[in-house]
């Protein structure tokens, strides 16, 4: 079994216009920069993204979304130091934005890894983001129910991978990360470093290959934080 | 009614016959018991990689005798060994491969099938009931394969027009390997795919509980000797 | 912090009569057997026991059982080798038993840890584990609702430890364990090797010790697969 | 209206106050921004594990300029440093912790509370809408405490009868530490535990929304100079 891919660009060759794409990492952490940069180079209009943020500043998804790629943004929290891909976007009404609780967001996505098509969550209950779902009271306490969340895509990143598609993560890089390759009908990964199958433990592997559809190596990953510092811009 | 001993394709051979449609990198999990057999018939140059609910990608076959580690076990309790790029991860996260669409075969035994892909095979309705993760690997795997004798001991059909047992799942199986045919469930009906040549139509028939439709050509099972 | 406590005698003093305990193990694999005996030894009336399965031979959950510990018992699998304990109890009604599909066993008990009160599954849609359960209706397909799990205590085994409650698991010993670790209101770890903190690398623990309340090395633990096959009887 | 500016606590202050209620060995979780400040006024004594929402247990100080990896973050998206015995585990996991009940203490920021324990502090209803983790903190955490000036920058009171802005949750917050009082959340309202000597209860309750109610003593609230 071989996964591997030879590029980023042949991994993401195949995300057609109109399709549901989730991108790990939270803020410039454990983002997917290659495969997304990949992806503006390919071109795909009309997605919708499934993300905790919106972009910062010119690189990655605010890239994305100023390239006017991403017609929908899932997310919790689309602020950042630089936000203006999205802003802009929003406030103008070109880009949709689905507005969910963080932990909410991480669940939901968990929920469509894991065949669980609703459940039940005590988070923003009684607030405005409630709107119009259902509630279910139980033991004397208020809930509100949540459905899954799928994607037809996802790009994440890792640190090892086999071409079983295993892999790990590093450090806080993890966050979205192992719950998208769950969810997505194709999870394309990046890692940083491609081992042979059995190079990494059995016992450590955090992504087992099941949930992962192809994989290639990035050697010497693009850090989202770093680029902004730099005052990077894609393309 | 025909008495088929003489020719009726032994479980190693309806093993076999499952094996053959297992795909090149399949995930797949195997019942307890009899559906475990298939792992040994397992395509040359196709490579499947197994897992098993209590939470393992990618195991091998049994260790030699005194070799067992049993902190590494199948979900039948037997020891298992590992090949290379095998995952371990917890109960929940194994039962989001299966509910979740991540397994591309579930493979079964069964009491009985109904026309409409109802799965039996839990319960006699007698004793001390236990489920497993039948109920489970019944839901969300693509294809839901049953490997079963195509009658009951007492030559009762166990594919039949409705199950009279305790139901596994509902609308579930979607091809059954029996010792005398292979028959997919499409559309609440039982379409012959294939039958033992030696065996009319109306003999088969004759010991199936609900009607075999049959769509263009019914192929010849043909299992080697094993 | 130090949750590390000097023997398993001294970590399950603290389970009284009628407690609902959660143990941790799949048959013979990563069962906390030294835990189950101490707590033998304390004694303890009424319990309910949540496992996958009812206890094998005469060790283990099975002696409890077989001490007429076990009130109730919430499995997927109540069969073994020998499961006499159960079995004889179970049929002369002396033992109460709800049967639960392994998969939504796994994920009410992960609900119970993770605050999600109910969610809806297809497994037992339809059977006769479902009945009087409510159904639920999602994108033309039926569900049952299920409820959260939860124990006052879990006994769990894992393989390093440290004073923190941070956890590794050994091989498929993993099972049920991290799951329990998180719906316990109190939880206790017996692990074959205590590390100071820091001695398990951040990317490899699998429970966080917020998941932990009291841990305790067993330097060399028995085996519930291996005991049975030597015809141990505990006490 | 009286200005307390002269007085009132700084958030400093607030923090250090806010961080003596915190037990040895809890989990505690500190909101961005002002909540933060907390970790920096650790009692003497007793340790305290951090939580980030983006999945981190037992996290330190900010590492030396220059010194960042930014693979390490917290959910502020400034990094940190590990302290020994930490954990990494993905956002469901991390939520998991939070909804179920896994955590002490949730301190967080607030534009309102209301008298029942409504929170409301992630939408002021303009421009780009944001929320975070917000709404699941307020919900699991065995206390949901608040950190906040007594008054907005106009003046207007920050404790009310009734929310007037979008809620974060309801009945959530447990005890507010304020630039002038702690107050608890008991029953529906308002009990004042301390005050800045220097303040009347008359005085307080004149900046206050909803009605302080006194139950036993009121402690002075005492805070160093930091």
């Amino acid at each position: 079994m071989d996964k591997s891919c030879a590029s980023a660009a042949e991994a993401v060759a195949c995300i057609p216009d109109g399709a549901t794409v989730m991108i790990g990492g939270f803020g410039g952490s454990g983002g997917p920069i290659e495969l997304i940069h990949a992806l503006i180079d390919k071109g795909a209009k009309n997605l919708t993204v499934i993300n905790n943020n919106a972009g910062n500043g010119d690189v990655g998804l605010a890239a994305m979304i100023r390239e006017d790629m991403v017609g929908k943004l899932i997310c919790s929290f689309p602020k950042s130091k630089d936000p203006r891909a999205f802003t802009e976007r929003y406030l103008d009404g070109k880009i949709e934005l689905e507005l969910v609780p963080q932990g909410t967001l991480a669940e939901r996505i968990r929920a469509g890894g894991a065949g669980i098509p609703a459940f039940y969550t005590p988070t923003s209950y009684g607030t405005d983001l409630a709107k119009g779902k259902p509630v279910g009271d139980f033991d004397g306490r208020s809930y509100v129910q949540e459905r899954w969340l799928k994607a037809d895509f996802a790009l994440v990143k890792g640190e090892l991978g086999d071409p079983m598609g295993n892999m790990t993560y590093r450090l806080a890089a993890r966050n979205f990360n192992p719950l998208m390759c769950m969810a997505a009908r194709h999870t394309i990964a990046q890692v940083t470093k491609l081992v042979p199958a059995g190079g990494i433990d059995p016992e450590q592997v955090i992504t087992p290959g099941i949930f992962v559809n192809s994989i290639v190596e990035i050697a010497n990953p693009q850090q989202e934080e770093v680029l902004n510092r730099e005052g990077a811009v894609y393309p | 009614m025909t008495d088929f001993a003489e020719i009726k394709l032994s479980n190693a051979q309806i093993a076999w016959r499952a094996a053959q449609d297992i795909e090149d990198g399949a995930y797949v999990n195997l019942g307890i018991g009899f559906p475990e057999m298939v792992a040994q018939y397992q395509v040359e140059g196709r490579e499947a990689i197994y897992h098993t609910e209590n939470g393992v990608l990618n195991f091998g076959a049994a260790p030699a005798e005194g070799e067992e580690d049993w902190d590494l076990i199948n979900a039948g309790k037997k020891a298992i060994t590992l090949k290379d790029g095998a995952a371990f991860f917890h109960h929940a996260d194994s039962f989001a491969m299966v509910r979740g669409g991540h397994l591309d075969v579930a493979i079964l035994g069964a009491f009985q099938v109904a026309q409409n892909g109802d799965l039996a095979n839990w319960s006699t309705g007698k004793g001390v009931p236990a489920v497993g993760g039948a109920m489970d690997l019944v839901h969300g795997a693509k294809r839901v394969a049953v490997v079963t004798d195509h009658v009951t001991k007492k030559g009762d059909p166990k594919l039949v027009a409705e199950c009279t047992m305790p139901l596994t799942g509902v609308g579930c199986v979607t091809r059954v390997y029996t010792s005398l045919a292979v028959i997919d469930i499409e559309d609440g009906h039982f379409v012959l795919r294939e039958k033992l040549p030696q065996i009319s139509l109306e003999e088969l028939q004759a010991v199936t509980g609900g009607e075999l439709k049959v769509q263009g050509t019914v192929a010849d099972l043909i299992v080697p000797e094993l």
